[in-house]
């Protein structure tokens, strides 16, 4: 077998390929996912797909690589009917799938995870490895990126195992169809760009593109034309340019947000120091000070790998903390586990939804409660339902959460409402540090402003507000202060009036402006 | 005689009512410590031809060696209101417990192969069997015959293995007595040339645990080799013969009941005797009893069968059909 | 009008939902009926007071453990050695009451070593971070040695008559082994039911990292269920002792796998967070009344073995089938609504 | 200037990871050696030819089912039923020879059966969705049953010749048995390592659905590996029938517990996707010579379960004491070149 890209990307440059969704549905039990999808995706362009939280983009998705099969309706490519029973009968025809939720092998090499169930062997079945690296190099090095084909996927950073995620599927021959479901969501901007660079590749390749996002400024940057959704249904498709982002937020939210940054209500008193940490390091973070007063925002910055996840497990306990000290309200504390942390009223949201938020196999009741447990329950330790239901309307209720029931397992609401419960869990606990290491991976526009306000509110009522976000504009637009990290140390700081998006680069990539200049 | 019989076969019909079981038919269970051990299988069939032939139905209970499992099988036969048990027990520390249990329930019980007895060793109730100690007796004795028929007393390079199987209590008095009968008959034999190696009664663990003592004693070129069942000295026939020690050696298992096939070998095999005790002769001999219990007659206590020891020669003149 | 449709619809959804979740059991108590039925159908003893006793005092032990297990797997942990821990419990015991040490000092030292195995298990789980199943596999061997060891292989004797006693004793025509399991079954179902405990077992078996980012403390709730597991074991291991007026090194072999295989049957799932103590119970009770009841309606043994297996099959087959069912009818609830 | 620094950078990088696989099995083989000097200085016979050929014709059989294992569990699956399903095909073996049929055809029809035991096996997993060791369980007892039933719980005693040779013969000193495990361990070993099968395994084992959405067939793949260690039980049950002279029902219980014993000390996890058919190798020499050197030095048959359970977490915990030990020196070098 032969792995050339070359051979049949001639082929797809003969004509222009079609993908055409004819009333396509999809139910789950107490939920339409998919309502009677019909629409047509052109190659040679790139399609975003646009809608709230739980809109059915995931699962249309599934549905098109044969991961889920349709209840009623059909897709054609080309003008020919597919019935895919299988992801790997979707691969073979060219369709590829970039997951919401990182679909990789831990412990595989990067290009055996590029290349896996297609490793270049001998008829015997036999593998060439060699070659299996000097292939991912070479598509590692079309990437720009500094890994190596050979290391072991678990040793990456959550940006990386992404990365090689968009190779695996770039990397199949015959590709005719990719689809990327958020492919952004951990990824720092210098990843980004190489992202973008790539997909502008496929597409002068003339493939066809579809790609799910909700970053209103990427959307803008790569796509050529939305798809916009509505409650599983498909609401209309528009050109870049043809309508205002307004109009578009306002077709797929059914209301106006405005310029959600510019709406906060910014207005409150930054008080004196809430939390001080001191020389904290810990096995994967050097040593780092930095204060946080009641009622400030405060932000992080930084690129991938720089650290800010690290320090902040340092500070709760999470990771041993090897040197330094943290004082609450002038008062010294020890934070051995999470558990203390949250004691002294220090709560982390984490950032990796998948593999340290959602409880699996739990229901989003039990996911939303579990850090309420005290809250609801007696002295004897007894829960009362009737506060754990409280508990869980409310974070439903708050967040708008889409789920048909509070006992629906959290495995089977879309990624967003994940996401949404598991930020819901730790503002439940009404902590006095609130700790958000990229909080509003894969939430929706609307959601995300109230989730914004939300953060004021609580900076208003005089807590203090850790952001990490690897969305430039968030950090800006909510944050007091910006501190930026480099290589697992604190390398400088700025604050909301000068703060602009190259600055805050510029520093990240440098190291610091204050510091050298 | 005949005179005392009326009496208390009448008396038996007021005294134990089981025996006249609700149904009407007459019930019996036989349960056995290894119920899927060739022996107790043999001696389960004997036992229900022979209550079938008295027209009663017969339930066959593996115990599986677990004490356990053997008072659930106790406990299943009172609730079925079963006439009568003949039985064989794992543990013999739990005997008074049984026996009470059957006694208020008002079934009458034999002992099968293991007596039932108390903390000093007086049996409870009517037994039938050969005792575990002395079928090592004649084990050992039989061996130390063996060695001194075949000048192998003084012979440096003679050893003997006792394959034990301490963790099963019932056959620990097997190994004993083939070790006590062995030095008492022969007190000249070296001790240090008598071996144990411990197995869990199967034939592969006997086999390896006998290969193991072989190799770590190469010294020793003919093997006198017996052990607590019949399984693991086939597999120490095995460990012999892929030694290349098997022409000197000398085994001596337990049952025939598997040493009958290692006797039809035309090769000739390293099992040169075995005790032959009859599973069918035990198995009918307590439901004989049994049913005699459960008429009212008054029935020995003791019921030994004999012990006795087999060889390719004499076999199947001793063992008659149980030779095939 | 509309609004009051949607409430109706609503009442009507949390309906079909709580029929589900009481039906979650339908295939159980189905095959618990059925075996009753068909056994009794062969025998009436089967259905009498004293064969339902004896089927509880047989399930006594495993029912403890099953406890212990309920716990263990829904916080996706396992032990495979309370076997060896309740015959070494037994021995203990006996053995320390023969040496003329009063019966209650003599449980109360078993229970501190029965819970010293716990502590021990818990600790190769969360410090070794070994997986549960070679760990627990490590303890088997060395306590069932132990047992061994401390009465050289042979039985001990009970003739202490508080501890005999023990054995015998009724409350109300029921042995107190089984009382002990019932107690166990209510009081231990509740915790995990209605605590804070309870609520802390499921997150850890949904995910360890993620519950203790949330919270809560893994090691420590670890730690607590194995230690549970051990003094379930040495309970157990004490009061079969009594029933069989002995202490028994070699008992209790495959006891681990007859509470395990309940614990599945009645629910529980190896992959950890889901389950109810309600199952365990179901399973327990399926299990011992179609063993029993193979032997009274005389099964030839060799066939119990394939019996058994196929029972087990079955009653897992069927829960599949309806879980299945009931998902499909409840996809074409929503389908017809849409 | 600096590209030359990376790619150095890089190159000892890549060394300090070759040094680190090479030194994956270090303590395996630390305490094979260890336990070679022991038992040798203690008896010298220990490490002679023939006790070495001794120690591989024990390991011949449950080296074959822990390679099965070792496929297994990488794919995150298990196995239980090695133990009946070996006893029962050297039982069928033997009663089909008995029944004069010639050897060859016996071997085939025993090992067609025992290769759908394994896709029986493969169904429950993959249709019924049951989980592989409650599956397996159901298995073990219904082929437990069979092998009791078949031959009515009697040994089968084996005249035939051929089927007598097989377990006699050797080659260049070493036995069939021996031989079959030993090319068994070199295919099978070179299969899992360097084919796409053998990757495909790691894959379903390391993330089923992820292995899925890339194109792979985990159902296929998974029913594969239970047919393997159908046959593997079948190949193995029939030599070790051949090598008892006799085919038993009752033999080989507890076998699959030591492959999965001697597989998890070589390394794989029960999470799947990872380990080497090389550590299953050492885990089996460790296990065997261990087992044979205690028997040889005469250790009390009760402290032998002690000094097993002993080895093996003297095993696990060092081998984690090590990984640490890396990991934090991998660490300490990562943050100085941050
Ligand atoms: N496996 C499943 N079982 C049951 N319901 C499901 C399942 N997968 C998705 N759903 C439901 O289908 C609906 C659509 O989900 P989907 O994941 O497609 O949303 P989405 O548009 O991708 O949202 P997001 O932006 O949050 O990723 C949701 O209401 C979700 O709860
Ligand atoms: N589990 C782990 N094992 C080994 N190294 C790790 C692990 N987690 C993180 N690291 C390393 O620690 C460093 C910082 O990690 P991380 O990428 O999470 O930082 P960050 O600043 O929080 O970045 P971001 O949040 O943007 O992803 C990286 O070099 C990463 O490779
Ligand atoms: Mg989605
Ligand atoms: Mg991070």
């Amino acid at each position: 077998m032969e792995f050339s890209k070359s051979e049949p990307a001639k082929e797809d440059e003969q004509l222009g390929s079609t993908l055409e969704f004819k009333n396509i549905s999809k139910y789950f039990p107490g939920v339409v996912a998919l309502d009677d999808i019909c629409f047509q995706a052109h190659s040679g362009e790139v399609l975003a797909f646009l809608g709230e939280n739980g809109a059915g983009k995931s699962t249309l998705l599934k549905v098109l690589n044969g991961d889920y099969q349709p209840d009623k309706g059909q897709y054609l490519l080309d003008g020919v009917e597919k019935h895919f029973r299988t992801p790997h009968e979707a691969i073979e025809e060219g369709i590829s799938v970039i997951y919401q939720e990182r679909q990789i092998l831990m412990e595989l090499s990067v290009a055996e995870n590029i290349y896996l169930g297609r490793m270049p062997a001998n008829k015997m079945g036999v593998i060439n490895i060699r070659q299996a690296n000097k292939m991912a190099q070479k598509i590692i090095s079309d990437f720009g990126l500094p890994i190596s084909p050979q290391t072991k996927v678990k040793d990456l950073s959550i940006a990386y195992q992404q990365m090689v995620e968009i190779m695996k599927a770039y990397s199949r021959e015959n590709l005719k169809v990719i689809c990327f479901d958020e492919p952004t969501a951990s990824l720092s901007d210098s990843e980004i760009q190489c992202l973008f660079d790539i997909i502008r590749k496929l597409k002068r390749e003339d493939k066809i593109i579809i790609y799910v996002s909700h970053r209103m400024d990427e959307l803008r940057e790569i796509t050529d034309k939305t798809a916009v959704f509505k409650d599983g249904r498909y609401v209309t498709t528009v050109a870049n340019g043809e309508v205002s982002e307004k109009e578009l937020i306002k077709m797929m939210v059914g209301r106006d947000l405005g310029d959600v940054y510019k709406n906060l209500d910014r207005d409150k008193t930054i008080g004196d120091v809430l939390l001080e940490v001191k020389n904290v390091s810990s096995d994967y973070v050097k040593e780092n000070s930095f204060q946080l007063r009641r009622g400030e925002v405060l932000g992080f910055s930084g690129l991938v790998g720089a650290g800010r996840t690290e320090l902040m497990r340092a500070i709760i306990g999470a990771d041993h903390m090897r040197t330094g000290e943290v004082f609450l309200e002038g008062k010294k504390i020890l934070n051995r586990s999470p558990k203390d942390a949250m004691d002294n009223g220090i709560v982390l949201v984490p950032e990796d939804r998948k593999m340290q938020g959602i409880l699996a196999n739990l229901s989003v009741k039990g996911n939303i409660n579990i850090s309420m447990l005290d809250q609801n329950s007696n002295q004897f330790g007894i829960m009362d339902p009737g506060k754990e239901e409280k508990t869980a309307a409310q974070g439903i209720q708050e967040f708008r959460i889409k789920t048909p029931s509070p006992d629906k397992k959290i495995l089977e609401l879309s990624g967003g409402n994940q996401q949404k419960c598991i930020v819901a869990r730790w503002i439940a606990t009404n902590p006095k540090v609130l700790i958000l290491d990229e909080p509003t991976k894969g939430i929706d526009v609307g959601a995300k402003s109230e989730f914004y306000s939300m953060i004021c509110a609580f900076a208003k009522q005089g807590l203090g507000v850790i952001l990490i976000s690897s969305e430039l504009p968030e950090v800006i637009g909510l944050s007091d202060r910006i501190i930026i990290m480099k290589s697992l140390k604190i390398v400088g700081e700025v604050s909301h009036a000068e703060a602009t998006e190259d600055r805050i680069l510029s520093m990240s990539m440098i190291g610091g402006d204050n510091i050298h200049e | 005689g005949c005179s005392t019989d009326a009496p208390s076969g009448a008396a038996a019909g007021s005294a134990a009512p089981a025996a006249a079981s609700k149904s009407g038919k007459m019930t019996v269970y036989g349960i056995y410590k290894a119920g899927d051990q060739s022996w107790f299988i043999d001696e389960g069939a004997a036992a229900k031809k022979a209550v079938e032939a008295a027209g009663g139905e017969f339930i066959y209970v593996d115990a599986k060696m677990s004490p356990e499992e053997y008072l659930k099988a106790i406990d299943n036969a009172i609730a079925n209101n079963a006439s009568g048990v003949v039985t064989c027990i794992p543990d013999q520390t739990m005997s008074q417990s049984v026996v009470d249990k059957l006694s208020a329930a008002n079934i009458p019980v034999i002992a099968a192969d293991d007596a039932l007895q108390d903390g000093s060793g007086k049996k409870l109730v009517p037994w039938v069997g050969i005792d575990a100690y002395a079928i090592g007796d004649t084990n050992g004795k039989w061996l130390a015959d063996y060695a001194k028929k075949n000048d192998l007393v003084s012979k440096p390079d003679t050893g003997l293995l006792i394959l034990t199987m301490d963790t099963v209590s019932s056959c620990v008095p097997r190994a004993k007595g083939e070790y006590d009968a062995f030095t008492k008959a022969l007190p000249a034999f070296n001790s240090g040339k008598i071996f144990k190696a411990d197995y869990d009664g199967t034939t592969d663990k006997g086999n390896t645990a006998a290969a193991a003592v072989f190799t770590a004693h190469p010294e020793i070129k003919t093997w006198l080799v017996t052990g607590a069942n019949e399984e693991g000295t086939i597999g120490a026939c095995r460990a012999l013969e892929s030694a290349g020690l098997d022409k000197h050696a000398c085994v001596v298992g337990l049952g025939a009941y598997l040493a009958k096939d290692e006797f039809k070998k035309p090769g000739g095999s390293p099992m040169k005797a075995a005790t032959y005790f009859s599973s069918d002769s035990i198995g009918a001999g307590s439901i004989q009893v049994l049913l005699d219990k459960i008429a009212g007659k008054t029935v020995k206590e003791e019921t030994a069968v004999s012990a006795e020891i087999v060889t390719p020669e004499n076999y199947k003149k001793v063992m008659g059909a149980a030779a095939n | 009008m509309n609004e009051a449709t949607k409430e109706k619809e609503g009442k009507s959804f949390l309906h079909s939902m709580v029929r589900a979740v009481g039906g979650e059991k339908l295939v159980l108590m189905g095959a618990i009926v059925v075996v009753f039925i068909l056994f009794s159908s062969i025998n009436k003893n089967f259905f009498s007071l004293t064969n339902i006793i004896n089927l509880l005092v047989a399930a006594s032990l495993v029912g403890l453990v099953a406890i212990g297990h309920t716990y263990l797997i829904i916080a996706a942990q396992n032990d495979l050695s309370p076997g060896s821990l309740a015959a070494f419990s037994g021995t203990l015991c006996a053995l320390l009451v023969s040496l003329h040490i009063p019966f209650l000092p003599s449980i109360l030292i078993t229970l501190a070593a029965a819970a010293m195995v716990g502590l021990f298990n818990a600790a190769m789980v969360n410090k070794i971070k070994l997986d549960p199943f070679i760990a627990t596999l490590v303890t088997q061997a060395i306590l069932r040695g132990f047992a061994y060891i401390i009465c050289d292989g042979k039985p001990v004797p009970i003739s202490d008559p508080a501890f005999l006693y023990l054995g015998k004793a009724r409350f109300l025509q029921i042995p107190v082994s089984v009382w002990i399991m019932i107690i166990a079954f209510v009081v231990f179902g509740f915790i995990l039911a209605k605590t804070k405990f309870g609520r802390s077992i499921y997150a850890i078996g949904g995910n360890k990292d993620a519950a203790r980012l949330a919270g809560l403390n893994p090691q420590k709730i670890i730690t607590i269920c194995f230690v549970m597991m051990g003094l379930f074991c040495g309970i157990g291991g004490i009061v079969f002792a009594a029933r069989m007026n002995s202490g028994q090194p070699a008992a209790n072999i495959n006891l681990e796998f007859d509470a395990i295989t309940a614990v599945i049957l009645g629910g529980v799932s190896f992959t950890g967070g889901v389950g109810t103590m309600g199952g365990t119970v179901l399973g327990i009770i399926l299990i011992q009344a179609f063993n029993t009841g193979l032997i009274m309606v005389n099964v030839p043994s060799f066939w119990q073995y394939v019996a058994r297996g196929a029972l087990l099959l079955f009653a897992l087959t069927s829960d599949y089938l309806r879980k299945e069912k009931r998902r499909k009818n409840l996809l074409a609830a929503s389908m017809k609504n849409a």
